[in-house]
C-alpha cells in the first residue's frame, strides 16, 4: 500500500513537472515569437501562472517535510498573487504609454 | 590546466567588461553601473574559490561531511550590503553633480570647470 | 525528471534573455525581466530538490517578493516620468 | 552572464542598461545557488535585484536617461582592458583548479569553523556563526560602514524644501491602480512576517540580519511606492528611523562592551551567560538583531532621501 502511494505520487508529480516544463517552454517561445507586446504578455502570463503552478504542485507531491510543503504553498501563493498583478500593472502602464495593440496588420494607428 | 581554471577566466572577463565601461563611458551613471559589474565579478571570484565539487551548502546536517568553505561566503555577504550602501552614496553624489553642473557627462563637467577657472 | 524540468526552465530563461536584449520597446524588456525573475524562482526551487537541500526555498520566496517589488518600482517610475521618456521608447 | 555584461556595456539607453543590470544580478544570484553559497545568493537576490535596481532608477529619474556619444573613448579603454586582462590571465597559471578540495583556501581556518562551530556556538548555519561570532569585528566594521553611508546619503540629498509643500503626484497616479493597491495591501504583512522569519531563522537556514533588514526595508519601500512616500513617512517616522539606524549599531557595540565588562574580550559572547554555548547563541541573536535594525533603517533612509529628491525636483519648477 505504502509503495503504491509512493509510486502514484511519483508518477503524478512527474506528469505535473513535465506539463509545467512544457508550458514554460511554450510560453518562452511565445515570448520570443509573438508579434507585439500584448500578445507577448499573454505568453508570459501563461508561464507565470500555469507553468509555475504546475511545477510547484509537482514539487509539493515530492516533498517529505511539512515545512517544505508549507514553503512551497507560500511560493505558489506569492506567484499567483504577484504574477497577474504585475502583468495587469504592466499592461496598464503600456496602455498609458500610448503603446497600441497590434489589431490589424497595418501601420496607421488612429 | 587551462580548462581547470575556467572560473577565473569568466571572472577576469567580467572584470574587464566592468573596467571597460568605467573607462570608456563618460556618463557618470554608466560608470557607476560599470563599477558594480566590477564589484560583482569580485564576488564571483570569492564564491567560486569557496566551491568544492561534491560539497554542499555550509549548513550543518547529520551525515554530511564535505561543505563549501563558509569564510568567503561571510566576506561576500557583508560586502554585498556594503556595496549597495556605497553605490547609493555614489548615486547621491551623481545626483548632486547633476544639480550643480546640469550634466553628468564627464567631459562637459571638465569643460565647465576650465571655463570657470 | 527534475533535471529535465531544470533544463526546460533554463531554456525559457535564455529565451527571455534574448527578448530582453532585442526587445523593441521598454515594456518588452520589463516583461522579459519579470518573466526571468519568476523563472529564477522556479529554478531555485527545483535546484533545492535536485541537491536534496530544500532549505533553498527561503531564497525562492525572497525572490518572488523582490521580483514583484522591483517590477512595481519600474512601472511606477514610468507612470510619472513619461514626459522625459517619450523619445526613449524606441532605442 | 557574459553576454548580459557585454550587452550592458553596449547599450546606450541607460534605462535598458539598468534593466539588464537587474537580470545580471539575478543571474549572479543563481550562480551563487549553484555554487552552494545560499546565504550570499539570498543577499544578492534581495539587494542586487531589488534595492539597487530601484536606486538606480531613482537616480536615472533625476539625471535623465540619455548618454552622450561624444565622450566615448573606446580605443584607450580597450587597450587598458586588454593589457590588464592579459596580466590577470597570466596570474591564473599558478592558481589551483576550480572546485578542488585541496586548494590552500580550504586548509587554513575553514575546517576549524566547520568542525567546531556547532560545539562552540550551537548554531547550525556556519555562515551565521562566522559572521556574528568568529569574525564579529569585521561585521561590526561593515555595519558602521552601512550606517555611515546612509548618513552620507542623507547629508548629500537632504531636502531643503519645507515639508508642507509636499505634492504627492505619484500617490495620485497610483490611486487608479486598484488591483495593485489591494494586492500590495495583502502582501505587505506577509513580507514583514517573512522578514522576521528570515531574521530569526538565520541560525538554522540561510538568512540573518543583513537579508532580513533588506527585506523589511523593501516592504516599506513597496508601501511608499504604491501609496506615495508621504503616506509611508507617516507610517515610519523619519526621526524614528534615524534613531533606529543608530540604535542597531549601538546594540551591536554594547553587546561587545558587556562582554568586555564581564572580563572577556570585546564581542566574546561566551561571557554573556554561565553556559558558554548559550552565551554564544544569545550573543549571535542580539548582534544579528542589531545588524537587521541598522540595515533596514539605513536602506529606508537611503530610499527616502532619493525619493524625496524626486518629489522636490518636481515641485521646484512650479
Amino acid at each position: 500500500m505504502e509503495i503504491m502511494i509512493d509510486l502514484l505520487l511519483n508518477i503524478g508529480s512527474g506528469i505535473l513537472l513535465i506539463l509545467g516544463g512544457f508550458f514554460c517552454v511554450s510560453g518562452g517561445v511565445g515570448l520570443l515569437r509573438f508579434p507585439d507586446f500584448y500578445t507577448r504578455m499573454h505568453a508570459a502570463g501563461v508561464t507565470d501562472t500555469l507553468g509555475a503552478g504546475l511545477i510547484l504542485v509537482g514539487l509539493m507531491l515530492q516533498s517529505t517535510h511539512l515545512i517544505v510543503l508549507l514553503k512551497l504553498i507560500l511560493v505558489l501563493l506569492f506567484a499567483l498573487l504577484t504574477g497577474p498583478a504585475a502583468s495587469h500593472a504592466l499592461a496598464k502602464a503600456a496602455m498609458h504609454g500610448n503603446l497600441k495593440p497590434l489589431l490589424y496588420r497595418d501601420k496607421s494607428t488612429r | 590546466m587551462i580548462l581547470g581554471t575556467y572560473n577565473y577566466w569568466v571572472v577576469i572577463a567580467l572584470m574587464m567588461i566592468g573596467l571597460f565601461v568605467v573607462i570608456a563611458h563618460g556618463n557618470l551613471l554608466k560608470k557607476v553601473i560599470g563599477l558594480s559589474i566590477l564589484q560583482t565579478s569580485v564576488f564571483i571570484l570569492y564564491i567560486s574559490m569557496s566551491y568544492i565539487s561534491g560539497g554542499t551548502a555550509p549548513i550543518l546536517e547529520h551525515g554530511v561531511e564535505l561543505y563549501s568553505n563558509p569564510l568567503p561566503h561571510v566576506l561576500i555577504l557583508t560586502a554585498i550590503v556594503v556595496g549597495i550602501a556605497t553605490t547609493a552614496l555614489a548615486l547621491a553624489l551623481v545626483i548632486r553633480i547633476k544639480e550643480t553642473y546640469g550634466t553628468i557627462e564627464e567631459q562637459e563637467i571638465q569643460a565647465r570647470d576650465l571655463h570657470e577657472c | 525528471m527534475l533535471i529535465g524540468v531544470a533544463a526546460a526552465i533554463l531554456i525559457v530563461m535564455m529565451l527571455a534573455l534574448i527578448r530582453a536584449f532585442i526587445g523593441p520597446t521598454l515594456y518588452d524588456r520589463i516583461l522579459a525581466v519579470n518573466m526571468f525573475g519568476t523563472k529564477t524562482v522556479l529554478l531555485i526551487a527545483v535546484l533545492g530538490f535536485l541537491t536534496a537541500r530544500p532549505d533553498f526555498l527561503d531564497i525562492a520566496l525572497a525572490y518572488a517578493l523582490i521580483n514583484f517589488i522591483s517590477i512595481i518600482g519600474v512601472l511606477r517610475f514610468f507612470e510619472y516620468n513619461r514626459p522625459n521618456f517619450t523619445d526613449g521608447n524606441h532605442d | 552572464m557574459l553576454f548580459t555584461a557585454l550587452a550592458i556595456a553596449r547599450v546606450k539607453d541607460l534605462f535598458a542598461a539598468v534593466m539588464l543590470m537587474g537580470i545580471y544580478s539575478l543571474l549572479t544570484a543563481s550562480l551563487f545557488v549553484v555554487m552552494h553559497a545560499v546565504d550570499v545568493a539570498f543577499t544578492e537576490a534581495v539587494v542586487g535585484a531589488g534595492i539597487s535596481t530601484l536606486l538606480m532608477l531613482k537616480a536615472l529619474a533625476l539625471t535623465g536617461p540619455h548618454q552622450n556619444n561624444s565622450s566615448y573613448r573606446s580605443m584607450l579603454a580597450l587597450v587598458v582592458v586588454l593589457i590588464s586582462g592579459a596580466l590577470l590571465i597570466y596570474g591564473t597559471w599558478d592558481i589551483p583548479p576550480f572546485a578542488s578540495a585541496s586548494a590552500p583556501i580550504h586548509q587554513h581556518v575553514a575546517p576549524h569553523y566547520i568542525q567546531n562551530s556547532m560545539q562552540e556556538t550551537g548554531v547550525r548555519n556556519v555562515v551565521t556563526a562566522i559572521l556574528a561570532s568568529y569574525r564579529g569585528f569585521d561585521t561590526f566594521g561593515e555595519l558602521v560602514v552601512v550606517f555611515t553611508a546612509s548618513v552620507g546619503v542623507m547629508g548629500l540629498l537632504a531636502v531643503t524644501h519645507p515639508h508642507d509643500k509636499y505634492h504627492d503626484g505619484d500617490a495620485a497616479a497610483m490611486q487608479q491602480h486598484l488591483i495593485l493597491r489591494i494586492v500590495v495591501k495583502m502582501l505587505i504583512p506577509l513580507i514583514l512576517i517573512f522578514a522576521l522569519y528570515v531574521q530569526f531563522h538565520g541560525d538554522y537556514g540561510p538568512g540573518g540580519g543583513f537579508q532580513a533588514g533588506v527585506i523589511f526595508a523593501s516592504a516599506i519601500i513597496l508601501y511608499s511606492m504604491v501609496f506615495g512616500s508621504h503616506a509611508a513617512q507617516q507610517v515610519v517616522n523619519r526621526t524614528v528611523i534615524q534613531i533606529l539606524a543608530a540604535l542597531g549599531v549601538l546594540i551591536y557595540g554594547s553587546v561587545g562592551i558587556v562582554s568586555l565588562l564581564m572580563g572577556r574580550n570585546f564581542l566574546d559572547y561566551s561571557a554573556l551567560l554561565p553556559d558558554p554555548v548559550d552565551g554564544q547563541h544569545l550573543g549571535i541573536l542580539l548582534v544579528e538583531l542589531g545588524v537587521g535594525i541598522t540595515v533596514a533603517a539605513a536602506m529606508i533612509i537611503i530610499f527616502f532621501s532619493f525619493s524625496d529628491r524626486v518629489v522636490s525636483e518636481e515641485v521646484s519648477p512650479e
